[in-house]
């Protein structure tokens, strides 16, 4: 019997749903045990289909991009009720992912950067999308644009996460597989990734750490054998799940956290502050002082991924 | 009813956690609101307890260690200085003033000292106000509440946190 | 099964009662979750307290111990003993800080019970997650290191060497016997030092269970109690100690002036004699010369030889290098002495530019009977003096110097008096601000001090000058000082003064304390366990203090110290092991992936790499359990025994969500 | 070396002669003293004494008038010496003082920022010029010439700044630089009553007896100092210590200017060597003319 699956995506920017697609000549073996019966990006169902199943009548549903706005939670509330098991795909449905980066900012904040201030726009009446307006045809409504983004779980409960940005094709591959040969672990585990951090299957040498000077990946040519962060580049290798094959690494990009932190880290980016904090060199506080100013955007760059995901999850306004 | 803010200390066992004894001891009287949480050394200290402390409803948290060059274990308090030298750094950006978090050497012969610093901390966070930090989170969600006739209940908004 | 909590709360008689309202608190323990008993008592650290907890463990009620009372540095191990005897393991089990740092230092009772309310709920959540940990336990080599040879070292290595326990007594200058070596008399039995110190010397270089290594210092320490090991420099002396007989040839006829020849007696004074190769004085363990290379005519320019030349026993050797010695030991016993205070930086004293003003070191050489003036008081001229002042204080409970008391100056004062008044017929004037005669038969001293019309002013000196104003003054001293008993300022010539200097820590003593990871106070003595209970040892296990290393005292409070020092030592020899810290850190195999960040975080070179499994390690007999790279480890793959991370975040959530 | 100078109203009167001397040794050495533009009085320790804030306010006035030409500004005398230099130290240290004096120097139209320093001749001299320069500079040398060093009471305090309170050696140096020797003074900084001789004029004649015996007893042919309140009340008073006292002292009381331009073989009518009240004794003199 053929698995039915659902798959949708929320704050997205659909590179999930192609890296599902990616999985080239494999996309069979899952055409073969899967019936997919919502995909908007790819297959042309309507929600009223789902909306006519009975409770559960989903094996699975495949949820990738964040909680922005009110019609991606309503799909998440939707898909819930009509799915035996629900999987976060990929980093914003996991921990929030790019979008989640918002969490900086207001609602009214952004949509007056978008639709007003952007040097490319000209509005001078200031007109921004509102919910609902009346024409002729009737009431046109648009879903309500939220203050804070949130993750997947913190709108419904999730049973398993494939984390990355986007999780590598092959690992959603094996995920899958785990569905239907039923091995899957326990429930709120994180699949088709490792436990370990990435510096385990990094291909770099690690040794001691002790940094002077941090400097960005543009400025300089690093020694392609030596580990990054030994180089005074920000790498978060350490403290990120490994999974991703060190894709990034291997093109000579330091890590930046898309697979997300490893089982009991409550918060990878406070944690990575306090593993980069601990290896700096000097002991003087002036000059502890100017190390730190070497590092840019310390906050959103350790929490590039996660910030929806992190302890204090926004700004405070 | 004057704020009185809840303030969370992390006192280092061997100098400052004695440091307050001390003043215990002396019967030197400071203000009640620090309640303080024992690690063997300031080294101990993970940014995330500062982080998880705000985020549970402390107004201020006050890291205690040895004087450089003091510490029983030699060096966690320079580990220490670099950690909340860094934290100090982004707190601004979660919209934490960063004098809620504050980091004091105080020797284990200091008791007076002790006393006179969570005397003046606490003044300077009851000018600050409280931080409400959990409930400011929940309350930037407020309008994010839609009703989903689709799902027939009402759902959103106040979804339990991570 | 859910943990079941017991929490007890204690009056400390009044001293918890008295301000925190115990039955508000009791009631709000009743309803924390997992609490499954609450009781309070009048004393719980008493016997009829402790079996509260006993009989609770061993009825089965409870499987996790809250005490609530008094800090967990007075009480912790009281009740963890409990808990062992109970037959629970002694680490589960935690105690909320509700006297030291509620009671005591809070005015307003409310919001004390408020506080300790939150504490204990901190306590319980914390004590859901704590976990047992076993004890773990470490050999006591037996072999025991004592630093310095003066008084103190000398009587603790002969204590344990006595006992039948090795010693390696490492002493930096070239022979032991410290400063009491240069001490005539002491007080207030004016017994010769050199007749009670020199059997004990003699000792020391006899005693089959001694190592002396003399003119050596301590390199390098690593290790913890009971595995300290250790590296001394033993520097060159230029003689061969095997061949030396200490006939004495060699300094006889050496050119050298390691003391100036020319010069007033007190510009030439010293104990032994006064050339390069010397000894320090002729009683000196062990009696083998050495050779001052500033002031050696071969050292400086090459030429000379003389001590070669005559030596019968050819036992120079201008080759020799400094060599080093590693070994173990289980205890080290710190007895480094003092230094005195320089006098020349109170410039009103004139110390230094003036004659005939000398410090008491200075003054305790010249009466030595050994010493360059056979004893004998003399003026820097030679003649006899007519008249001594003594000024106590100095460097000493001053702001600008020392604030603390050197508690010996006095005595050692009023000695000068009486060997003044015995040797020479000399006015003697006491110079004080509070005479302090407090040990045993000081104060009859005192009395009878007075009774040799020894003329005792009360008063600080402000100036030591030579205002002289008439004829007779002219090589005199004029001391002026207000005479707070009269009321004046007085203006007194003298022949001679004697600087009564403060006792300083002894140079490099905080090089040992680092060595021995253990911390200075703010004067620079190193900071007992605890001032009253526990004044020989210090925080580091293993490591004890004596003598003026830990403050300035007397020679019988040395003494004291020195075999409580020694009987704590083979307390812990005899015991063959000792527990060590339980609470470290330890890695997680299956979560560490090598990344290497907590590697040179250790100071004590815990952590090590293992380059096939590519993970870390913590060798936890070296760990101390500081907590430091757990904090740093960016996948949590390290946890700290006793205080991880669900703990600590537990005794937040209790801090703060709980009421 | 440029200065801005702040004579002070002691050198424009009464001591002279110390003026004379070091408008004859500055060229020599090297020194441009410049004076400062409608200076004032700065008030000495007396009214510093009686109304505290009045004189910082007054002295603050010399220092705002001198801060635009961003040089030191020296002074002879060692009363003035000690108001001007408290008066900045405090003008930093103290905001209070600072919003006060602001406000007093505002009312003039005046401003300061307490980035000028305050110094003394005799740090001028040992520093700047140094004891080698002027031994090089010497064209008699003193040999033989025995001189009690008289530093008084004022330049010490409330910090000297240059040298050892307790045991100041800068102007033994500057002695033996010209080949004299300084003798050994306990008294080098005992006070000699200042302006006590006007009130309390026993007090502070029995004080100055005590200096003059005191410089005898060390046998020194004369004293030297660099202050013109000591060497009036040691100079001018010494007939009236001997009455008083009952002694015979004769002993010159000179400044270490005058000292330098003897050495310097300036002729004495340049160095107001004629204004002093005790004259040269001949053992000076046959020293001076041996030379």
């Amino acid at each position: 019997m053929k698995l039915k699956v659902g798959i949708y995506w929320g704050a997205a920017c659909g590179g999930c749903d192609v890296a599902i697609l990616d999985t080239h000549e494999k996309l069979l073996d899952i055409a073969a045990k899967m019936d997919i019966y919502l995909w908007p990006i790819a297959l042309d169902f309507k929600y009223d289909d789902v909306k006519k199943m009975e409770d559960g009548y989903l094996d699975a549903a495949i949820y990738s991009g964040a909680i922005r706005n009110s019609e991606n939670e309503e799909i998440a509330i939707l898909l819930r009720k009509k799915s035996k098991v629900m999987i976060a795909l990929g980093a914003c449905a996991h921990l929030g992912g790019i979008p989640g980066l918002a969490n900086f900012y207001t609602r009214d904040e952004m949509l007056k950067r978008i639709y007003i201030d952007s040097e490319s726009t000209i509005n001078e009446e200031g007109v921004i999308p509102l919910e609902s307006w009346n024409v002729k045809e009737g009431e046109l409504d648009l879903p309500r644009f939220y203050n804070t983004v949130k993750t997947l779980d913190q709108v419904v409960d999730v049973e398993y996460y494939i984390p990355g940005c986007p999780p590598v094709p092959l690992q959603i591959y094996s995920a899958l597989s785990l569905i239907w040969d039923d091995m899957l672990p326990p429930v709120g585990s994180v699949i088709g990734a490792g436990d370990k951090a990435l510096c385990e299957s990094c291909p770099r040498v690690k040794e001691e750490k002790t940094i002077s000077e941090f400097k960005r990946i543009q400025q300089v040519l690093p020694d392609p054998e030596k580990c990054f962060l030994e180089q005074g580049l920000v790498c978060l290798g350490a403290a990120t799940r490994s999974g991703c094959g060190a894709r990034c690494i291997k093109s000579g990009v330091p890590c930046r956290g898309c697979y997300g932190p490893l089982d009991d880290v409550p918060d990878l980016g406070i944690k990575m502050l306090s593993a980069i904090a601990s290896v700096l060199e000097p002991k003087e506080e002036k000059e502890i002082d100017d190390v730190l100013d070497t590092i840019v955007d310390p906050l959103r760059t350790f929490h590039r991924f996660s910030m929806p995901a992190s302890i204090l999850r926004r700004k405070k306004e | 009813m004057e704020f009185e803010p809840k303030l969370v200390g992390f006192l280092c066992n061997w100098c400052s956690y004695t440091g307050a004894d001390l003043a215990g001891t002396a019967r030197i009287s400071y203000a009640p609101n620090l309640r303080a949480i024992r690690v063997m050394c300031s080294g101990r200290i993970d940014p995330t307890f500062i982080i998880k402390a705000l985020y549970e409803g402390a107004d201020g948290v006050l890291i205690a260690g040895c004087h450089p060059g003091d510490c029983h274990y030699q060096e966690g308090n320079y580990k220490a200085l670099r950690r909340y030298k860094l934290l100090k750094r982004i707190l601004p950006e979660y919209g934490v003033e960063p004098e809620r978090v504050h980091l004091e050497w105080v020797a284990a012969s200091e008791g007076e000292k002790f006393a006179k610093v969570v005397n003046e901390f606490t003044d300077k966070i009851k000018k600050l106000g409280p931080l409400n930090m959990k409930q400011s989170i929940f309350d930037s969600m407020k309008e994010d509440i839609v009703v989903h006739e689709s799902a027939g209940e009402e759902k959103g908004g106040e979804a339990d946190e991570a | 099964m859910p943990e079941r909590v017991g929490v007890y709360i204690c009056h400390c008689g009044s001293n918890i009662a008295g301000k925190i309202d115990i039955e508000k608190l009791a009631g709000f323990a009743e309803k924390l979750d997992n609490v499954a008993l609450v009781r309070d008592y009048k004393f719980m650290c008493s016997d009829p307290g402790q079996n509260l907890i006993q009989s609770d463990l061993e009825a089965g009620l409870i499987d996790r111990v809250v005490v609530a009372s008094c800090s967990p540095l007075m009480h912790e191990n009281t009740f963890r003993k409990v808990c062992e005897r109970s037959g629970v393991n002694p680490y589960l089990f935690t105690m909320t800080n509700i006297r030291e740092q509620c009671s005591w230092v809070h005015i307003d009772e409310a919001s004390s019970t408020e506080k300790a309310m939150d504490l204990l709920a901190a306590s319980v959540r914390r004590a859901v997650y704590l976990e047992p940990l076993e004890k773990r336990e470490v050999a006591i080599n037996p072999r025991t290191l004592v630093i310095g040879g003066g008084i103190a070292g000398i009587q603790a290595a002969l204590d344990l060497a006595e006992a039948g326990k090795e010693v390696v007594l490492v002493e930096r200058e070239p022979s032991i016997g410290g400063h009491m070596a240069k001490f005539d008399k002491t007080f207030p039995t004016l017994d010769c030092a050199a007749c009670i110190l020199t059997p004990r010397m003699v000792q020391i270089g006899q005693h089959a269970n001694i190592h002396l290594m003399s003119y050596a210092e301590v390199e390098e320490i690593n290790g913890y109690v009971g595995n300290f090991n250790i590296k001394v420099r033993q520097k060159a002396r230029y003689v061969d100690a095997d061949l030396c007989n200490g006939c004495g040839m060699c300094w006889e006829k050496c050119p050298g002036t390691r003391v100036p020849r020319k010069g007033n007696v007190h510009e030439k004074l010293s104990l032994g004699p006064t050339s390069s190769i010397y000894m320090p004085f002729m009683q000196a363990i062990p009696a083998i010369p050495v050779i001052d290379r500033e002031s050696c005519l071969y050292f400086q320019k090459g030429k000379c030889r003389i001590c070669e030349q005559v030596c019968e026993r050819n036992a120079i050797n201008y080759d020799m290098e400094d060599s080093f010695e590693e070994f173990e030991v289980g205890n080290i016993i710190i007895a480094t002495g003092f230094q005195p205070f320089d006098p020349s930086v109170i410039k009103r004293y004139g110390y230094g530019t003036l004659p005939n003003v000398l410090t008491s070191v200075e003054f305790e050489i010249m009466n030595c009977a050994s010493g360059s003036t056979g004893g004998k008081i003399l003026k820097a001229d030679g003649t006899e003096p007519k008249s001594i002042g003594i000024v106590h204080c100095v460097g000493s409970r001053d702001k600008h110097y020392h604030e603390y008391c050197s508690r010996v100056c006095c005595m050692y004062a009023l000695k000068f008096a009486h060997l003044i008044k015995e040797k020479t017929d000399a006015e003697v004037y006491n110079f004080y601000i509070d005479l302090r005669c407090f040990g045993k038969g000081y104060e009859e001293f005192y009395d009878r001090l007075l009774g040799e019309d020894v003329r005792f002013i009360r008063g600080k000196v402000g100036e030591i000058s030579r205002w002289v104003a008439e004829e007779d003054e002219k090589d005199q001293l004029i001391v002026r000082v207000e005479d707070t008993l009269v009321g004046a300022v007085r203006r007194i010539p003298l022949d001679m003064v004697v600087l009564c200097t403060a006792l300083e820590k002894q140079d490099g003593l905080d090089r040992v304390a680092k060595m021995c990871s253990v911390s200075v106070g703010k004067d620079g003595f190193i900071i007992e366990k605890h001032p009253k209970l526990g004044p020989v040892s210090t925080a580091t296990d293993g490591v004890f203090i004596v003598g003026v290393a830990q403050s300035p005292k007397d020679i019988p409070d040395t003494v004291a110290q020195a075999s409580a020092a020694s009987s704590a030592v083979l307390s812990m020899i005899t015991r063959e092991k000792i527990e060590i810290e339980a609470a470290t850190a330890e890695i997680i195999e299956e979560k560490c992936s090598g990344c290497r960040i907590c590697n040179n975080l250790c100071p004590y070179l815990a952590i090590n790499f293992d380059e096939e499994k590519k993970v870390s390690i913590i060798n936890e007999a070296l760990c101390k359990g500081c907590g430091t790279c757990v904090a740093a480890c960016p996948s949590n793959a390290i946890t700290a025994k006793h205080f991880n991370d669900k703990q600590i975040f537990a005794e937040i959530e209790g801090l703060l969500s709980a009421r | 070396m440029k200065y801005t100078y702040y004579p002070g109203c002691s050198v424009k009167a009464t001591a002279n002669l110390y003026q004379e001397s070091i408008d004859a040794i500055s060229p020599i050495l090297g020194l441009e003293l410049e004076e400062l533009e409608d200076w004032n009085c700065c008030g000495a320790t007396a009214y510093m004494s009686v109304k505290e804030l009045m004189s910082f306010a007054i002295s603050a006035r010399n220092l705002a008038l001198a801060e635009p030409f961003h040089r030191d500004v020296v002074t002879p005398c060692s009363a003035c010496y000690l108001v001007l230099n408290k008066t900045n130290q405090y003008f930093t240290e103290y905001p209070d003082l600072r919003k006060k004096l602001g406000q007093a120097l505002e009312a003039g139209g005046l401003s300061y920022s307490g980035n000028i320093r305050v110094r003394h001749i005799l740090d001028v001299l040992f520093n700047d010029v140094g004891p080698e320069k002027i031994s090089s500079l010497v064209k008699k040398r003193l040999d033989g010439l025995r001189v009690a060093p008289y530093y008084g009471c004022q330049i010490v305090r409330p910090e000297m700044g240059f040298d050892d309170p307790d045991d100041p050696q800068s102007m033994d140096r500057l002695i033996e630089s010209l080949g004299a020797t300084s003798v050994e003074y306990p008294l080098k900084t005992k006070c000699c009553g200042a302006s006590l001789m006007g009130t309390e004029e026993d007090l502070a004649l029995r004080l100055c007896c005590e200096l003059l015996t005191g410089a005898e007893s060390a046998g020194a042919h004369c004293i030297v100092t660099l202050c013109p309140l000591c060497q009036m009340n040691l100079d001018v008073y010494q007939s009236k210590v001997n009455r008083l006292c009952r002694m015979k002292h004769n002993i010159p009381v000179l400044y270490i200017t005058q000292l330098i331009g003897i050495a310097l073989g300036l002729p004495s009518k340049d160095l107001g060597l004629d204004k002093l009240a005790v004259k040269l004794t001949k053992p000076v003199k046959e020293i001076l003319q041996g030379a």
